[in-house]
């Protein structure tokens, strides 16, 4: 098949969410998911960093979060200069496609172990120090850095945010506990987690469905810009991936990471931080184009490009 | 009535869950004793809030309040939120037990 | 009191949750500019409906309206619903800011 | 209005979710024929109840009944449970349809 | 042991509810175990078709779809004439009979495969064919084919309802993805399938526990039909399936399928279709007593049945 | 490592907590978590029990119930003259502390097993067991046997609450199907039991994290209560342990359970029967100082005895 079985469960709920159906998935159930899937990228990270020095992977992590910061500073001029979009709405949205999609992320290295592609088990650490500055320079983008700014609790709405909090908290205990500690716990948060992936997706396939008015009210430019931000934040991530020396499956999952959008982490906080900014913009943007164009179609581009880039600097 | 029943008002607040915090420490810092909430859907002004995930969920906070401190709230809330968030307000008069209480 | 409120109906329908999607509609083209739903489960006329499983849940529909769509929507579903499915509705005075948003 | 609209009480009664079933039996003596329950967390005297787990979660039980009965329940529940229970209450005047259900 | 090992967890919910325990199973993870069954049956029936011609099973399906709809229509003048219920109360109760229920199916799946008698795996393509017929032929029953009947509503919430969506959607997911593409949702959708079952069998219990007044208030006839007539429908689709040719195990789920009621699809489409029906009856016959007893009685009849009627035939 | 990797994720619930994060398990998410705790657990206790004489453990489990008694009898009055509280405050305590915390005892089992050291599977029975007594005598010490008592609502409440009645339940389950009957079921309650304790532990975290408030406005004497009142009865469970000739790993178990608080069945119960009583009192003590030392420390002392008086014994 070209694209990962999982992404049926989207397309599943996107056409039930459009052909009006009384399925429902209870919110309960979507929190409950998203926390499971969550601690659960945390803890394989965690395991993961166990077998590293850390200390090696700061340069490398460093490269990363630079380059990535450039994705929010070239999306903020686009829109704002020309989409035309008010100042709070561009840095909002500008936030949204710097902070990473923690879902798209499984997905893709989903799609790429379904084809026995191998990719460096620390990405999930750089997926975690991706998460937070985006949402930082968003704020700024919005405000500059003058004093009204309530910096103390937008801070505090980032990192003590339910992601970051359990991408973190898992990271924590993968490293403490090490493999032989976190074994146990296998069978419920590695042998499950494709198939919670799967409920998941089913959910956003339904979430996504009822995003669809908002875009279409937005225009066409937008929806124009969900497909040709992660493109280019595609070619960025790939590109910065095989400079830094990572396989073809690392910069793949560097390239997803970069070209995919936020819609836990970044809502939250924007919402807070920047009030004046319409949330049903961003979040159209992301989870009712970026978010199924990178399921459907990004993920394998990020591949090519990631083979293509691995060829020539060889 | 022959019960020592009396006056009081009761401010209801419909608002998108993610409010919940600051919406709380408002109510504190301007005396409300107490706050029953629960969680809700909804379809307003800025579109429909379905609850599907949390970020289109709504919260429905109750406050029973003398005037004033009703009055001190809706001063607050319109000022503070009524811009930039999803947010109704109503008010009306109940009659409570043990009005020292609120 | 000294602020700009506005008397309005509060119109609260509960009902079975089967109905939700029915009930909206019927809101919409009656005029109502929204709602607000909870999960709700109860006991009445047609006996306990503890929201043990879908079948047996209900829901608590809140609407503020102006007193002629109050009467238009009570009339609605008095007509259409109230023979054959589980339902209650009562209505109450309240003051709401910003009454041209009802 | 020109409906047959009739006036009757709106009882709210704000309680832990323990009292549940006690509750219940208690309003059905006491002749309330029916009523409707939404889950619910708060804050009051008794400091917050979060509904993080069963023992601090509240229930939100709303009673349609006549005033007689709605004095009787009050008084009952005053007697009974407000020593040593987080509870609160509060009473409305609202109107029924077919106020003989109630 | 003569029953499945999960029906315990029925009877232990039956018990508690009668005992009127504090134990409650919330209602989100009723809704959430249901989404799960559902989906997990619809997946293994695509990945079964996945191994079939669909073309070659039409005719088979064609049948089973045929003999089903004596159901409802044998169902209906018994309840109108010999129980005195009104048309609209016989034609919803008749639905409810001619539908299916999956759990019902489930267990006689597990009951089977604990005895390892072997059944086509094709059997859950019949199931989400027999799920709705049932139910237009219910409508028609209750309203005849005038004018005043909402045809769009009934059918949108048939086909749009969610247990369809979701043996349809897991069916296809299923069929699609192929056994290869499924394989690493097995740990979810198969190898939880049994405990799912009986968590949501627990709650089934308690439920039925609430349904047994309702069943009292109706009298005797209602309770007498609602094991009479699971036990004529057993005979007919044990027949049906053995004349088909279906395997001794094949031919006994038929049996079920034909004798299990509807409590999840049938339900909420009567209520809308036909809102003039009470529910207390239909529910209170199909959970409070054809469900219980097809799980404690009826599952081993209809081996009984299917393994005598195959010994005539050969 | 030093203690039982699950604990971590109690301890990041505790930080989240105190961070004021907007981490939130669901409730209904922590419902569903301990139901399946206390089913899980059951049946575990049943399955052994299917391989004991029932009657050969009477003696046994008739010494265990005895001497746990003592705990409450020994707690009542040093919480009234020591400690100063109300009558029914000092009996509330004595009743949860009496009664046992069914996590507290799947974590030291975790740790046992985690160590490789054997404990008797039987032990299950003994917390079922040990779970009411407590209560009964707790109500009983803080009304007499007077008339005004509701005991059948008191007992109503204990023995047809959730936790017996998943407990018992699941006992009776395991016991009737036995280790095959079981089996198929073991993917859900064995495999995932770790992991979902983990998740509980986190949601424990948080739930404790609220709790310390109340323990500060109690007092330092309720304090350092819930830190030497399981340490005393954790000698004394050990010590009766050993003497009933359980192995060092049963008596540890036997020293967690006497040494643990209620914080699921005595709650409930202590709140219908004893309402004067002050709940943030018995929690706070129980849940946000007790279950955490037991956790931390406890559990390693409670080994760490039970070795001890196996030398002596021996
Ligand atoms: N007319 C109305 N009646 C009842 N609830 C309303 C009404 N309008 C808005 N709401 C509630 O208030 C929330 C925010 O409203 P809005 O700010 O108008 O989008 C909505 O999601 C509804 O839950
Ligand atoms: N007297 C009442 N007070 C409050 N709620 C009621 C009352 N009667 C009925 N209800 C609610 O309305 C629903 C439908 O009522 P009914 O149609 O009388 O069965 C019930 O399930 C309750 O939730
Ligand atoms: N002033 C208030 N306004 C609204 N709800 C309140 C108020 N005071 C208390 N409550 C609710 O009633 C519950 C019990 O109150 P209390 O007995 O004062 O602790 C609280 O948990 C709240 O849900
Ligand atoms: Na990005
Ligand atoms: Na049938
Ligand atoms: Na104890």
């Amino acid at each position: 098949m070209p694209f990962e079985p999982v992404i049926l469960f989207f397309l599943l709920g996107l056409v039930a969410g459009i052909a009006r159906s009384d399925l429902k998935i209870p919110g309960v159930l979507y929190e409950s998911l998203s926390i499971f899937l969550l601690l659960a990228i945390g803890l394989k990270g965690g395991v993961e960093l166990a077998r590293h020095s850390v200390v090696a992977l700061l340069p490398q992590a460093a490269m990363v979060v630079l380059t990535a910061a450039l994705i929010p500073l070239l999306a903020f001029p686009l829109l704002r200069r020309l989409g035309g979009f008010a100042r709070a709405d561009a840095a909002s949205i500008a936030a949204h496609y710097g902070s990473v999609s923690v879902v798209t992320f499984a997905v893709a290295a989903a799609w790429l172990a379904g084809r026995g592609i191998e990719a460096e088990g620390h990405l999930i650490v750089f997926l975690v120090l991706l998460e937070f500055p985006a949402l930082v320079i968003g704020v700024l983008l919005a405000r500059g850095i003058g004093a009204d700014t309530p910096w103390g609790r937008v801070l505090h709405e980032v990192f003590a945010g339910k992601s970051i909090v359990l991408l973190v908290g898992g990271l924590v205990i993968g490293w403490v506990a090490g493999p032989e500690g976190i074994q146990p716990l296998d069978r419920l948060f590695i042998d499950l987690f494709k198939g919670m992936l799967a409920f998941f997706l089913l959910e956003m396939g339904l979430v996504a469905a009822g995003r669809l008015g908002d875009l279409r009210r937005a225009g066409p430019f937008l929806a124009g810009f969900a497909i040709a931000m992660p493109l280019a934040a595609g070619v960025l991530g790939t590109l910065t991936g095989t400079l830094l020396g990572l396989s073809v499956g690392g910069a793949t999952l560097l390239g997803t990471l970069y070209a995919s959008a936020s819609y836990i982490a970044a809502p939250a906080a924007m919402r807070i931080a920047v009030p004046e900014a319409n949330p049903a913009l961003s979040i159209g943007a992301s989870l009712g184009v970026t978010f199924p164009f990178n399921l459907l179609a990004g993920i394998p581009v990020y591949h090519w490009l990631a083979g293509t880039f691995n060829g020539w600097l060889k | 009535m022959n019960m020592p029943h009396a006056a009081c008002k009761l401010l209801t607040v419909i608002c998108e869950a993610g409010l919940e915090n600051d919406l709380l420490r408002d109510l504190e810092r301007l005396g409300a004793t107490g706050y029953t909430i629960t969680d809700a859907r909804g379809r307003g002004a800025r579109g429909v809030r379905n609850a599907a995930w949390s970020e289109s969920a709504n919260i429905r906070v109750e406050v029973l309040c003398s005037e004033p401190t009703a009055e001190a709230i809706v001063q607050r809330l319109k000022q503070r939120y009524y811009a930039n968030y999803a947010m109704v307000l109503f008010m009306a008069d109940v009659a409570v037990l043990r009005v020292e209480k609120f």
